[in-house]
């Protein structure tokens, strides 16, 4: 393909993309026109308050979701310069787990409870290889070894209630990087699990990266990990991208109000009878939200009047470093508004 | 797993004990005298009846007689019928398999159809289709099951002729060839779904429901995000996790098959044990009455036992020790 | 049973057969509903003599075509047999229709009801002693050849103290057979095997229906060797492979829906012409569409289906008289079960005009057109007409249906509404209630039946209450003289023997009434009296007459109807034919089409 | 369940709609439901003409009528008569009050019966609860139809007919209840409200009947839904077994057990089929309402 020919050409890109839910009658977005793009080799990170689009986005991208609860109104994924959504369901089945794989935020309930480990990870062989029974159980051993899992031999023959859960999302991560995809999203993936365990799986998820050279894209709400990891973060806030940036630059001088609240909400581990700061109020629902206007804006704290009538675009303010919020010259369009 | 059943099985014995109690019991309280079948009825002597009483162990203290219709009971001795003059567990025995043969057929009917109507439906879930099976549910729910076999007898046996109305099998035909067996099936087959209904209706809706709702789950999603095709999410991982619950319901199906064959065995002329009991029920064949009843206690006992054993097989979350 | 059973046992199958009935609440057959306490018709279902022509039988099958050979005939039962497939151990209507298809007995029945030879002879100076002479060459369906001793062992068994069917009073008669129950005896001593064809048998007593009560079907002892008699009714040779006399045999049985007859080739009388008689147990629901359908070739219908089956393009009804009457009995006593006596009387329906007004009060025409499709008449004495001692309702009262006359009764009787409440009250001024009584098997139309008689003399302002009582239960209360039963429902069915002493004597259990007349008595015992009656049945029918001008005078109960017996036969059958005494003989049923 | 258990321990249903109690959402999502609400139009009309029929009708409905026997619907029996000149729309208003009398009954019977025991052992647990528990299993474990056979044959004369019947199956009908009622229980004892409730000295019979059970009620109000056609359906077949309510009252069981007279199933459909769909149309509403009742009372559930 033309990976080859050029190396520039992005991993992932994704224009526009609009997903909406219909409730009574009426399409509300929950992903509003999100474009950006992911190069190879490098962990995006993805941040943002509960509830503001990031997990309906990354399905999205791998048309996984569920019947009803959703629809692509619009806009294109562009990935490895094939524009996949409009892919068939069988086409898509052949780049899920193949290319682009995933992992989950539970992993409690992500795994088929009725099937053994081994079953589970085979199985993906199984679907993008003609691989033999024996081969695919001694490669399902090696990447259950690959992910640190010491015991893979009795762990194949073992069902996930009898696995803990920094088990099962090490599991689910070698279930991920089985056919060595070029994109894995994982989408929260330390958020159910304790905190040594969470450093654990960070650990393991870039060893995987580095080694395979895979571009992540990594959605949590958790700047911490953000920092650690993340070569590139995008914040979302309300189905928007609000701030895009390369991680030091957002740490060292995060633009949006939004974002900035959410560093201030970050734990440090050295200091926790600190009161955290915290963000008033939550993200509104998809009936709730506003048409026009900032959709922060309600809750921000450096909210102007305007904040309400005049849509800001996201657009960027320095190199490398977009932001969509009317402080800044670059985001207050022509128009003045945005219908959406 | 042995262990525990052999702890379920244990476990029965008190249960079968206190049945055994109040099938006894029930026994007395019937109208009429539980054991007068034995007594000549030609003879009205009552120095006779009194004698035979005697003879018989009439007058003994309840308990005595409850002991010794207990231990006969359990050394095999389950009596005589006082209408068919010959031993319950011959009587028994002559008509079992024609009732594990309807009670077979119906499960597998009732199974076969409730998958291909549940999965059908549980896949495509609020279209023509589904609302199609709904609908025949409902109907298989609301409609009581003799209501549906005179309708089927009468429909399908007369009108259409394409089954027999009565009987389990063809006489003239030779027992074990497979024209008999064809036969058999044919007799069988419009009894079987007629019990079966219910049974059919309510697994299929379960199993929509429960496959609506495993295929929101989150290792769905996994399985989805794996390229897993489509047919394969549905036809194994999602079935695979609705079936485990159906299993429970086959502890439950041995009652409905019980009671079920008691009305549509009646209704198809169909020789099995639900005829012989109403029959022993209306004539006061108390030994056949007796027996039946703690045989099928006993198998709802063993019904619950091999669903739980079941569970524990198919389902790798339960462990049975 | 042709007629060997004697109104005995008959009786003390009602016993058993109340049972069956009772079992009719589940698979009820179509006519259980009259056999129930009517001792069932097995009397009528045998075959009668070939050579006896039906002249009065109601209708003749036999078209003028030939008798064909060959085809299958599908004979409908309407309940399940119990299997026990031996004369001497059967006990319900079912099986004793299928035995009469394989076996046949000595003597047969006409349609007078008086016995005919049939496999043998026999000749009595003083009807003490009978000598029996066997036809020669019978053979069995093992292929042994019928001799005496066959009919031996069957009177052995019977009286055989481990015997545990119902038959013991056919031979009971028998001289030395009491002894031989007791066990005092080897053989029986009025038994006496003269040589292989011919045999003597001496009865206790000189009486004049010691053969109608004779037990005359041979068992075959080759089957049954080393079988005890305590085991025999569940043998196979009862069970499984039954071995008959008759012009069928037993191929195959299904327990409980189906036996396959085929042609026993050495039979005695005649050739077989169908190729096989396959017997199908039919749900009642399921009888008329499988007789439309032609599912089946034959079978005995409900009164209420009569209509149906008239209007059937391929089969037809054909009727022909029954032998049970039914009837409304009053308790006018308790009967004491030890001393055989009745102890007590009772006032409340002792009047006789008051029980003279009930029945006025009854129209029993209509109430038959009704509730059985008009297959029946009114009766107005215990005794169905079709038996040779009725006596012509021109010698007896017939109470027709005159609801004026009822309440000009009452009012003579003392029963007139004094309260003003509609309702008459007693000749005491106290409030007088009817209990009536009906058994119930779970068929709505007993109820209805029951509950249109209480409207009846609820109409001449008797109230009357209706009380169903589950079948088991009723008989067994109506035995014991149990006080809630005043006012009863009953039927009885009649042998060949026409001697109703068991059901009339004042010393008889199955007096249900508790009649209790010396006259009439002594009437019964007249009759029976050989130094009284001789040989002569003028003489004993003149007896009989006398005593049912008497009970239908004292009405000690109401006589309701006899009913026809009533059967849809394939239009495609031929050779059969019906008379009192049941259908003629199977060898001579064929298919005409 | 969380707003529930927080907001709304008093469970007055009817609560001003500004912050909706569960039972005004649960109320308004069955409004909301069409095929529930036919359905209880349904079944209402059906109770209603039922209960009234005496007023509706002086006929005496058990008189027999020999000069109509067996008459096809027309202007004056809108349904015809039945073959004892009964008429059968009047005894199918009858059959219903009698059908739905032992539906209502035995099902209320059932739940009081089932829901005392269960709580009883769900709540104290330990040697109650396993004691009660086995007594349980002991009833679940019999064959159900075959002891409503024998029992209605034993008690048979002794009682007034319908209400053995009622008696009978409920008697052997509760432990299906009692065990969902006392597996609810279990799970909603181990809250802290509950606990806290214990802690300050509330008596048992205080802490089940205000605290835990209306936690139960909505799976015990589902329940019951499926018992009363349950019930319906067990009077029916008994009866039409020859084991239900004595042939004289008339039930819808009895109606339709005169099919089984082969005359009455060819050639009067006009007196079985009315009572073979009304019985069915009344068990597939209230099935439908169940349905309706479960879907409002499921949080999850929206529409």
């Amino acid at each position: 393909m033309n990976k080859d020919l050029d190396k520039k050409v992005p991993l992932l890109e994704v224009r526009d993309l609009e997903t909406a839910f219909k409730i009574d009658g009426q399409y509300h977005n929950a992903v509003d026109k999100v474009s950006f793009t992911v190069d190879r080799g490098k962990i995006v990170g993805v941040v943002g308050e509960s509830g503001c689009g990031k997990s309906v986005m990354s399905l999205s991208i791998m048309k996984l979701l569920p019947k009803g609860a959703g629809e692509i109104l619009g806009g294109e994924v562009i990935f490895d310069g094939k524009n996949i959504e409009h892919l068939s369901e069988k086409e898509m089945n052949k780049i899920r787990g193949k290319d682009i794989s995933m992992i989950f935020q539970e992993p409690m309930t992500s795994l088929n409870p009725v099937f053994t480990i081994g079953y589970q990870i085979e199985e993906v062989l199984h679907n993008h290889f003609n691989i033999s029974k024996q081969d695919a159980r001694n490669q399902s051993i090696k990447l259950l070894k690959s992910v640190g899992i010491s015991r893979a031999e009795q762990v194949v023959n073992e069902y996930p209630h009898q696995l803990s859960g920094g088990m099962r999302q090490r599991v689910m991560i070698a279930m991920a990087i089985a056919c060595q995809p070029k994109l894995l999203i994982a989408d929260e993936p330390t958020t159910a699990l304790d905190v040594t365990v969470q450093a654990q799986i960070l650990d393991l998820l870039k060893d995987v990266q580095s080694v395979n050279d895979m571009a992540i894209i990594l959605i949590t709400h958790d700047l911490g990990v953000v920092a650690e990891i993340c070569d590139e973060v995008i914040v979302m806030y309300a189905g928007e991208i609000v701030e895009r940036s390369d991680v030091r630059s957002l740490f060292k001088n995060p633009k949006h109000p939004y974002t900035q609240q959410l560093m201030n909400s970050i734990p440090k581990l050295d200091a926790e009878e600190e009161k955290l700061g915290s963000i008033k109020g939550i993200v509104p629902s998809l009936k709730e939200m506003p048409r026009v206007g900032c959709k922060f804006a309600n809750r921000c704290p450096k909210a102007m009047p305007e904040c309400t009538e005049i849509t800001p675009v996201l657009a960027e303010d320095e190199k490398g470093h977009e932001v969509s919020c009317l402080l800044f010259e670059a985001s207050k369009t022509e128009e003045g508004t945005k219908i959406t | 797993m042995l262990k525990y059943t052999l702890r379920r099985i244990l476990g029965m014995i008190p249960m079968l004990f206190l049945i055994s109690v109040v099938v006894f019991t029930l026994a007395l309280a019937m109208p009429g005298d539980p054991f007068s079948g034995e007594i000549d009825p030609n003879n009205t002597d009552p120095e006779y009846i009194e004698e035979m009483r005697e003879k018989l162990g009439l007058n003994d203290p309840i308990h005595v007689q409850y002991g010794r219709w207990i231990t006969n009971f359990v050394q095999g001795d389950f009596g005589k019928s006082t209408r068919y003059k010959m031993p319950v567990s011959d009587l028994i025995a002559e008509r079992m398999p024609n009732t594990i043969f309807l009670g077979v057929t119906s499960l597998a009917i009732t199974y076969i159809l409730a998958f291909a109507m549940g999965m059908y439906a549980g896949r495509r879930p609020y279209t023509p289709g589904d609302h199609f099976i709904g609908g025949f549910n409902y109907f298989g729910l609301a409609i009581p099951s003799y209501i549906a076999g005179v309708f089927a007898i009468y429909l399908f046996s007369f009108q259409l002729g394409w089954i027999p109305f009565q009987g389990s099998v063809d006489i003239t035909l030779e027992k074990g060839t497979l024209d008999y067996w064809i036969s058999k099936i044919h007799h069988v087959i419009t009894p079987a779904i007629v019990l079966g209904l219910l049974s059919t209706a309510s697994y299929t809706q379960f199993l929509r429901n429960d496959i609506i709702e495993n295929s929101r789950k989150d290792f769905v999603r996994t399985a989805r995000a794996k390229g897993t095709p489509e047919r394969k999410i549905y036809n194994v991982h999602i079935l695979r996790n609705s079936v485990i619950p159906l299993i429970t319901f086959l502890g439950f199906d041995i009652v409905t098959l019980v009671n079920g064959a008691i009305i549509t065995e009646a209704i198809f002329t169909y020789p099995g044990i639900g005829q012989l009991f109403l029959s022993s029920v209306t004539n006061q064949d108390y030994p056949v009455l007796m027996t039946l009843t703690m045989m099928f206690s006993f198998l709802v006992l063993l019904g619950n036992l091999i669903a739980d054993i079941l569970y524990g097989v198919v389902d790798p979350r339960i462990r049975l020790d | 049973m042709k007629n060997k059973k004697s109104l005995y046992w008959l009786l003390a199958m009602l016993l058993g057969l109340s049972l069956v009935v009772a079992a009719c609440g589940g698979d009820e057959a179509s006519d259980t509903d009259e056999t129930d306490n009517t001792t069932d018709n097995t009397e009528q279902n045998d075959s009668t003599d070939t050579n006896d022509t039906s002249n009065d039988s109601d209708e003749n099958q036999s078209d003028s075509n030939e008798p064909k050979k060959g085809g299958t005939m599908v004979f409908g039962v309407d309940s399940e047999p119990e299997g026990l497939f031996n004369w001497a151990f059967y006990g319900i209507v079912t099986d004793a229709d299928i035995i009469s298809l394989f076996d046949e007995g000595l003597i047969e029945y006409d349609e007078n009801l008086k016995p005919q030879p049939n496999l043998a002879t026999w000749e009595t100076e003083d009807n003490k002693t009978f000598t029996f002479k066997f036809k020669e060459g019978v053979k069995w369906h093992n292929g042994d050849e019928l001799t005496v001793h066959d009919w031996v062992f069957a009177l052995e068994t019977i009286a055989h103290p481990d015997y545990d069917g119902p038959r013991y009073a056919n031979v009971q008669t028998i001289e030395g057979a009491e002894a031989y129950r007791n066990g005092e005896a080897d053989s029986i001593s009025g038994v006496e095997v003269i040589d292989d064809y011919t045999i003597k048998i001496t009865f206790d007593k000189a009486r004049v229906n010691n053969l109608t009560n004779l037990w005359t079907y041979p068992m075959n002892r080759t089957a049954f060797e080393g079988i005890p008699v305590a085991e025999m009714s569940g043998s196979d040779p009862v069970r499984r492979n039954p071995v008959g006399l008759g012009p069928y045999k037993v191929e195959n049985i299904i327990p409980g829906e189906s036996v396959e007859l085929v042609p026993f080739e050495d039979y005695w009388n005649g050739e077989p012409k169908l190729d096989k008689i396959i017997v199908k147990v039919v749900d009642r629901s399921s009888v008329l569409g499988a007789l439309e359908n032609g599912e089946i070739d034959f079978i005995t219908v409900h009164p209420s289906m009569g209509p149906q089956v008239e209007k059937m393009n391929n089969a037809d009804l054909v009727t022909y008289p029954g032998l049970a009457y039914y009837y409304v009995g009053f308790k006018l006593g308790k009967f004491d079960n030890e001393s055989l006596e009745i102890v007590e009387k009772y006032d409340k329906y002792a009047n006789k005009n008051l029980r003279k007004a009930m029945y006025y009060a009854i129209d029993r025409e209509t109430w038959i057109d009704a509730f059985f499709s008009g297959y029946g008449k009114p009766v107005n004495r215990p005794v169905p007409s079709a038996h040779w001692i009725a006596a012509d309702d021109s010698e007896l009262n017939t109470y027709p249906y005159d609801p004026e006359k009822a309440k000009q009764l009452l009012d003579e009787a003392g029963y007139v509404d004094v309260n003003g409440d509609g309702w008459r009250e007693d000749p005491n001024g106290d409030e007088f209630v009817v209990k009536f009584s009906h058994y119930d098997v779970g068929d709505p139309q007993y109820e209805a039946r029951a509950k249109a008689l209480t409207q009846y003399w609820n109409d001449i302002g008797l109230k009357t209450e209706l009380d169903m009582v589950e079948v088991n239960l009723y008989y067994e209360m109506i035995e014991k003289d149990n006080p809630e039963i005043e006012v009863f429902y009953g039927g009885w069915g009649t042998g060949a023997d026409p001697d109703p002493s068991a059901l009339w004597k004042s010393d008889a259990l199955w007096n249900y009434t508790r009649y209790d007349n010396p006259e009439s008595d002594q009437l019964l015992d007249d009759a029976l009296d050989i130094d009284i009656v001789g040989t002569s049945d003028e003489k004993r029918k003149d007896l009989y007459v006398e005593w049912q001008k008497i009970v239908n005078e004292d009405l000690p109960m109401l006589y309701i109807t006899e009913l026809e017996e009533t059967v849809a036969v394939s239009k495609r059958m031929g050779g059969m034919e019906f008379a009192v005494s049941g259908w003629n003989n199977p060898v001579e049923w064929y298919i005409a089409e | 369940m969380e707003v529930l258990t927080e907001k709304n321990t008093k469970q007055t249903p009817s609560k001003p709609p500004k912050s909706m109690s569960p039972w005004a959402i649960a109320r308004r999502k069955f409004v909301r439901n069409k095929l529930a609400m036919v359905s209880s139009f349904f079944l209402l009309t059906v109770m209603i003409m039922s209960f009234l029929a005496p007023y509706i009708t002086t006929i005496d409905i058990t008189r027999v009528n020999i000069g109509q026997m067996s008459l096809p619907p027309s202007g004056e029996h809108w349904l015809g008569t039945d073959k004892s000149g009964r008429d059968v729309f009047v005894r199918l208003l009858y059959g219903g009050r009698v059908s739905l009398t032992v539906g209502i009954a035995a099902t209320a019977l059932i739940v009081v019966f089932g829901t005392v025991i269960g709580s009883i052992a769900g709540y104290f647990g330990g040697v109650v609860d396993s004691v009660l528990m086995r007594f349980t299993d002991f009833i679940l474990n019999f064959p159900f139809l075959v002891f409503v056979i024998v029992l209605n044959a034993i008690l048979f004369g002794k009682l007034s007919g319908v209400w053995v019947l009622i008696v009978v199956i409920s008697v052997l009908g509760w432990g299906g209840v009692a065990r969902l009622v006392r597996s609810k229980i279990l799970s909603e004892k181990e809250n802290e409200y509950i606990l806290a409730a214990i802690s300050i000295g509330c008596k048992p019979s205080k802490v089940i009947i205000k605290h835990l059970l209306p936690n139960v009620l909505s799976t015990i109000i589902v329940q019951a839904t499926i018992l009363f056609a349950t019930m319906i359906v067990a009077e029916s077949g008994l009866s039409y077994l020859g084991f239900g309510v004595p042939t004289e009252v008339p039930s819808w069981g009895n109606m339709l057990s005169t099919s089984r007279d082969p005359d009455v199933m060819q050639n009067m459909p006009w007196t079985w089929i009315p009572p073979a769909v009304v019985l069915t149309l009344t068990i597939l509403s209230i099935n439908f309402i169940g349905e309706g009742i479960k879907d409002a009372l499921n949080p999850k559930s929206y529409r």
